[in-house]
């Protein structure tokens, strides 16, 4: 699909801040890929079908159908603790921003998908492990908001970390402010559609994530709240193989469906026609009252 | 135990011959015609006897034939299906399956319990019988049909509500009573079609509905034969007995009102036509549905509600009024 | 305490249909217990404190203050199956009558407990095993809407062998009509307290039994969905000693609390205060709105 | 790692020898106050040394302490306590104990994290993390409170949500996030006070509240200082940076208005006068339950939501108006 504007606008580098001309490895089965081919493939290894993770621009442009309109990134970070460890939170986020083209771990908008009308959430690893600190939070809130104000549906892609250390309580606070947002916008009965991408831990998986109508996860993704360092040290014993991947989440019944990155905007189409068709239907029994 | 069996062995193998012959007349010119006829008009005779019928028993069996269509075929008969899994806490029970589908255009949530069509799927089905974690996944779905405005449709085919330790363990009692709720308080038009067996409480489960459709030959109880005749004589092999005591028949329930309508089946069974059955059954979901969208949620509850209400209340019906 | 004048004119013979002169062995430990002992331990063998089943009115005036006004009562069962096994139903009932002393295995109405008004109901497994068919459903039924008309909290003590066969799908249908009136009271801010006694299974158990807001049990006192038998017959072998107890429900978390019958009515008078306490609660801070 | 140990030890051996001496001096004519008012000025010198101005590194370890009190003693101090147990479907967690309750004639409900006093009960109690068993049935409470009108109690002590296999294999996530929708939707008054350790999402899933205390020397922090220093440097042990990187003490909180009110402790620790810290607690509790009760349930969720919703907007408040 050709590049939108909006996208070539934004995008200086790709999500892993490499030049496009580069080769990468397939972490999966070892395969060198071209970047522009892997690109073109969704990021997805042409040989093994691993699903490398994206960067957040990247994936808005393999969702929506044109344009997109991003709100919230006025919202700039503070630095409410003074964080400073090896080197000061400020310095941290200025090599994040400069290394991933982002001004933050979520980019947040509206835009169609397949014709549908949405709110537009996508988190991305790429910038601070895509961990959740107060402008996570108040643009996720503010996406929320001001979705339910146009009483349209949600769809959220994590990709997260867990909180963000340097922000601490600020930071654990956004759970509470986003399941806020989350309970106004479902009361109001709009749809939310989570997308679960590699990986989703910690705060991130304890909220939004988790408090979906329907949750997608992209194949062997890894999810769960733990870090599955934090769980070997508990029990002291190595993990299963497979043990936190999207599949493993199946089978335990926490998720609604693993699916592939090809087929996931289709899918979403028929999850945002079934929200549609099932408002419209209310509405239509509503108007005999 | 089949009381089918030995005389659909002889109608498999009339079936077999009959092929053979016509195969036989297209390949020569010789006309086999009045042969065929002889063998097709047998074929009828033993077919009327066998299933012409049927007792009550004998439907037991019929609703439990393995070529019966189950709740995937029903399921694979609508526009679009995209099943979704998991009670979000522990399992995906895969004795039942959900989703969100289309519907001659409408957008439903379609929930049915799955038997297996073999063994193997037998075993990964549990035979049909659903888990607490089963329950809570239809319940999952229940509530997210009504925060999407969905109506629910609903394939019932179950022996009854698993048996096992580990579904006591898991409160398989607290599992159906809340589903119970679920389809009482789901503020969307809900039909169920009673495709199979609906055993006991285990079946009720999904039951609950605005319209109950029933196959012609399916069997809905408040026990399995086996185990009403267990309960009430310690002795399951008098099942046969207990099926004619328990009017599980869909005539019979009709005649009390507890089910809504009847699907005819062809002679011998949903098995020999599944997807004219399927179709048929698809249809009647469809045009109940067509004439519940107009209800306002509180009068689909209001009417609900009075639907169930009534069931045996004959005795307080005519009993003296302000009692209280 | 003194046997009030509603329990002497309803109990012409005790629960089991004997005469209290008689001598009763402790099931658990095999004392031999003069009844009248016994009754007035509220039915708890003294030696082991093993629970015996006690029947509707004898329960009844265990917990209630002083007067009890039974509703429901002229609600008489049907034969809508035409049953007729080794005996019709309307001989069975008849026999199960003349035993108990009872009209049909629930007792439902009106009282108070620790000064609170309540709806009560009490189901007894002398009558036809405590099974579920028209009249317990429909008994049940009414004190649910009367007490949702009178906005007082319920408390029903369940006893059951589950849906009564003889009733067929009419039987089973109950369930669904309790559930219905159940939720109604519930949506209308009403309290449900159940306490399961021995046995509590089947239909029972999976409709008002675990629908309620509160739930207690007696000591060792049987629940479940499927019989012992069942279960066993199904995995085709013994089943641990204690399982579907009420001590293995706690422990698996299903019910709230265990509770000796010589404690209940203190418990149920600490929750109804509770209850009433919450009320009031709620219709002052409403009363600012 | 306790880096008060040594100094603890001394501590307690003055105090040992004060009692020692007290005891002497009661039983024979000698006069020894002034050998008891040395050792206790001496006693007075090391307790504000050692505790005068805690490190929050130390203040983790205070509010480690052993002989901290627990949910379970400010439960005792509770008029009348009737605890309720389990999930309804699995399991009854002991690392978190609720239930209804009477405090100064309000009825209530009550929940707390509940560490253990000794090895045995910490086994049992899994050392207050909460497995999912546990946050279900927290949330299973915040129901029962909101159908009752009981205004929600809780107290926070937990280094964090349990992170072992089978909180994984049972949604952990999950369980956290609903507890958060509950406790956000709860339509009566919820008081959090943190006791002890308040660690992350594990303990914010009981202390969305429309008030929350904490004790003078208690922590809550977004991770616990071990893990933050796994987490940013891989190394565990440098615990006691991270501790005075994460603002984690009672001061630093209610600074940001995370935390709305702070009770004292004696100097050393709740340790050394649990029941009065105890029945401070209680009466801040009691007090701010007096000024929420008066809200309607409406007003009180509105309020609840700005609370949550101001903190970290200070970018979009002064950011230019009229964005949409
Ligand atoms: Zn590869
Ligand atoms: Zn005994």
């Amino acid at each position: 699909m050709p590049m939108p504007e909006w996208l070539r606008v934004r995008r200086g580098k790709d999500a892993g801040g490499r030049d496009a001309a580069q080769w990468s490895k397939c972490a999966e089965c070892g395969e060198m890929l071209y970047r522009r081919d892997l690109a073109a493939n969704l990021y997805v290894c042409s040989r093994c079908g691993h699903h490398f993770r994206i960067g957040a621009y990247d994936r808005i442009s393999t969702i929506v159908d044109g344009d997109f309109t991003e709100i919230g990134g006025e919202v700039q970070v503070g630095d409410p603790l003074q964080w400073s460890d090896r080197k000061s939170y400020p310095v941290k986020l200025a090599g994040d921003r400069e290394k991933s083209g982002l001004s933050e771990a979520v980019v947040c908008g509206f835009g169609q998908i397949g014709g549908f009308d949405v709110a537009l959430g996508v988190m991305d690893f790429h910038f601070r492990g895509g961990t959740m600190g107060t402008v996570v939070g108040e643009r996720v809130t503010m996406l929320l908001e001001e979705a339910t104000r146009r009483h349209l549906p949600c769809v959220i892609f994590t990709a997260s970390g867990g909180a963000r250390m340097e922000e601490g309580m600020f930071a654990l606070m956004q759970l509470a402010k986003t399941t806020a947002a989350v309970t106004r916008f479902m009361a109001d009965g709009n749809a939310l559609i989570t997308v679960l991408t590699d990986p989703t831990t910690g705060g991130v998986s304890a909220s939004f994530a988790f408090q979906a109508d329907i949750i997608l996860a992209e194949p062997k993704a890894m999810i769960g709240f733990a870090g599955r360092r934090v769980i070997e040290q508990t029990i002291r014993q190595k993990l299963p193989e497979g043990f936190q991947a999207a599949e493993f989440l199946l089978e335990h019944g926490h998720i609604d469906i693993v699916v592939e990155r090809r087929l996931l905007k289709e899918t979403l189409v028929r999850f945002l026609d079934y929200t549609a068709k099932g408002a419209a239907q209310r509405a239509r029994a509503e108007a005999h009252a | 135990m089949n009381p089918f069996m030995d005389r659909e062995k002889a109608l498999l193998e009339l079936e077999r011959r009959i092929a053979e012959l016509r195969t036989a007349s297209a390949d020569q010119p010789v006309d086999m015609s009045s042969e065929i006829g002889v063998l097709e008009t047998k074929y009828q005779e033993i077919l009327r006897d066998v299933y012409g019928a049927p007792t009550p028993w004998q439907k037991v069996h019929m609703a439990r034939h393995p070529n019966r269509p189950t709740s995937l075929e029903y399921i694979a008969g609508l526009d679009r299906f995209d099943e979704l899994h998991g009670d979000r806490h522990y399992e995906d029970d895969q004795a039942v399956v959900g989703g969100a589908a289309l519907l001659r255009g409408r957008a439903i949530v379609a929930i049915g319990q799955q038997r297996g069509r073999d063994t193997k799927e037998n075993l990964r089905r549990n035979f049909g019988m659903v888990a607490p974690e089963g329950y809570r996944k239809v319940r999952r779905l229940a509530h997210l049909a009504t925060r999407l405005g969905l109506p629910i449709v609903t394939f019932v085919d179950t022996k009854g509500a698993d048996p096992g330790i580990s579904s006591e363990e898991h409160a398989q009692s607290e599992a159906i009573a809340q589903c119970l709720i679920a389809f009482t308080t789901a503020t969307v038009p809900i039909v169920a079609s009673i495709i199979g067996e609906g055993g006991s409480g285990g079946a009720l489960a999904l039951a609950i509905a605005d319209r109950v459709i029933m196959l012609e030959h399916s069997t809905y109880s408040v026990a399995s034969p086996e185990g009403c005749a267990a309960i009430l004589w310690g002795d399951a092999s008098k099942a046969d007995e207990a099926a004619s005591h328990l009017k599980l028949t869909a005539q019979d329930l009709r005649g009390f009102g507890i089910v809504d309508e009847i699907v005819p089946e062809p002679l011998g069974g949903a098995n020999r036509d599944p997807s004219g059955v399927v179709t048929r059954v698809l249809e009647k979901i469809d045009a109940a549905l067509e004439r519940l969208e107009t209800l306002p949620a509180q009068r689909l509850l209001a009417q609900r509600y009075e639907k169930y209400r009534r069931i045996g209340a004959w005795a307080r019906e005519t009993a003296p009024a302000g009692r209280f």
